[in-house]
């Protein structure tokens, strides 16, 4: 399935862009972030939480298709 | 609750001090109200390995933050007796000294007001997915952590 | 602590949101805050015994008053990391809806604020020697008491 | 000694006037009261404070003169 995948902040930063569209194969958020770790070696080292179609899911989620963003720590205010 | 209808907290820039002067006057009408109160988040001059910042360059996930930001709203109509509650959020530039979040809530009475706020602003803080550029004034930056 | 100046927190009538907004942007410079905290006493058109309050005068025993705010503000700084403190607060005729009590905190953190502010409005609420006549809509009256 | 005695609000409304000076020779904020009681036997029924030089007191304290002013319960905000 076609996943959009969004890209915030400092994270936009190391991806170098702030949208992609990433076609997937596998079950789990798990999965998902292989395949982000693999393109993007950088991600290692940052924190961030995963949203799925705008809701925080954990690593175990399974991906349902649609948005997934990586946030990284907020600060609004 | 996440049926109705969201609209958006963000204004382009800066808030400024007309924009809340004016939302003030607009509740002089409501005369059920007793006491308001207003937060207003501030864009500091911090110094930070000997580099002032001079602004902050602010970015969200616009979807998902209206959407927390309705949820909260929803949240705090729920479990206070507020009259009114506002939340406005800047996007993209916020010079040092600029206000980037203005938060208002009012109600018969004070005790309601003083409790209603803080949670409100806590939850924005802990849950909205806004993102902050601190700018240093030879451009180089470094990315703003809520604590 | 009762040696430094005593200035007046009064104001005749109501205190407008311009007064407001102008106050919020005199802040502007400077830039080691973070975080405002403002409360305003609104006049409330209460309805009592089918009657409706139109107005509230406010009188004071100024000299002590003044010196009652004085002693809270010293007290207000002494306790908490506050930039800025001010406060303004009504005499003469407030009409239903119009603005009788201002206060402002200003810090660089915004837990500081939500504290300092609570405070200050319950120690003028409970200590200063303001008095108020609610006025009917038929010009009959009662007195106000705080809770 | 000669006290400067101050009404406000509902206690001004009572005494019907806001200031007057009155010749006092006891000794304790009690003794005073007893005075402004005769005068003003509606006071009675009034709840308020005593502040002597702008500073609250109690019955038992002792007149030292200036100023005594009858605070009926506090309203701002």
């Amino acid at each position: 399935m076609k996943i959009t995948v969004k890209y915030f902040g400092m994270i936009a930063e190391t991806t170098q862009c702030e949208e992609e569209i990433i076609d997937f194969s596998g079950n789990f958020i798990s999965d998902f972030l292989k395949i982000l770790h693999s393109k993007y070696p950088e991600l290692k080292n940052k924190g961030f939480q995963v949203a799925q179609n705008q809701e925080l899911v954990s690593l175990e989620t399974g991906v349902t298709g649609g948005e997934i963003a990586l946030l990284p720590p907020f600060a609004g205010g | 609750m996440t049926d109705k209808k969201v609209k958006s907290v963000f204004k382009q820039g800066a808030i400024s001090s007309e924009f809340i002067g004016e939302s003030i006057a607009k509740h002089q009408t409501k005369t059920s109200i007793g006491a308001h109160n207003i937060f207003l988040g501030q864009v500091r001059a911090d110094v930070i390995d000997g580099k002032t910042v001079s602004a902050i360059e602010y970015t969200a996930y616009e979807d998902m933050a209206n959407q927390k930001f309705h949820e909260i709203r929803e949240a705090a109509f729920e479990k206070f007796n507020l009259t009114c509650m506002h939340i406005y959020h800047s996007l993209g530039m916020v010079k040092a000294g600029e206000i980037c979040l203005f938060v208002f809530v009012s109600s018969p009475r004070r005790k309601v007001v003083f409790e209603a706020l803080e949670y409100i602003v806590e939850e924005i803080k802990a849950h909205v997915p806004v993102f902050g550029k601190e700018i240093f004034e030879d451009d180089t930056h470094q990315w703003k952590v809520n604590n």
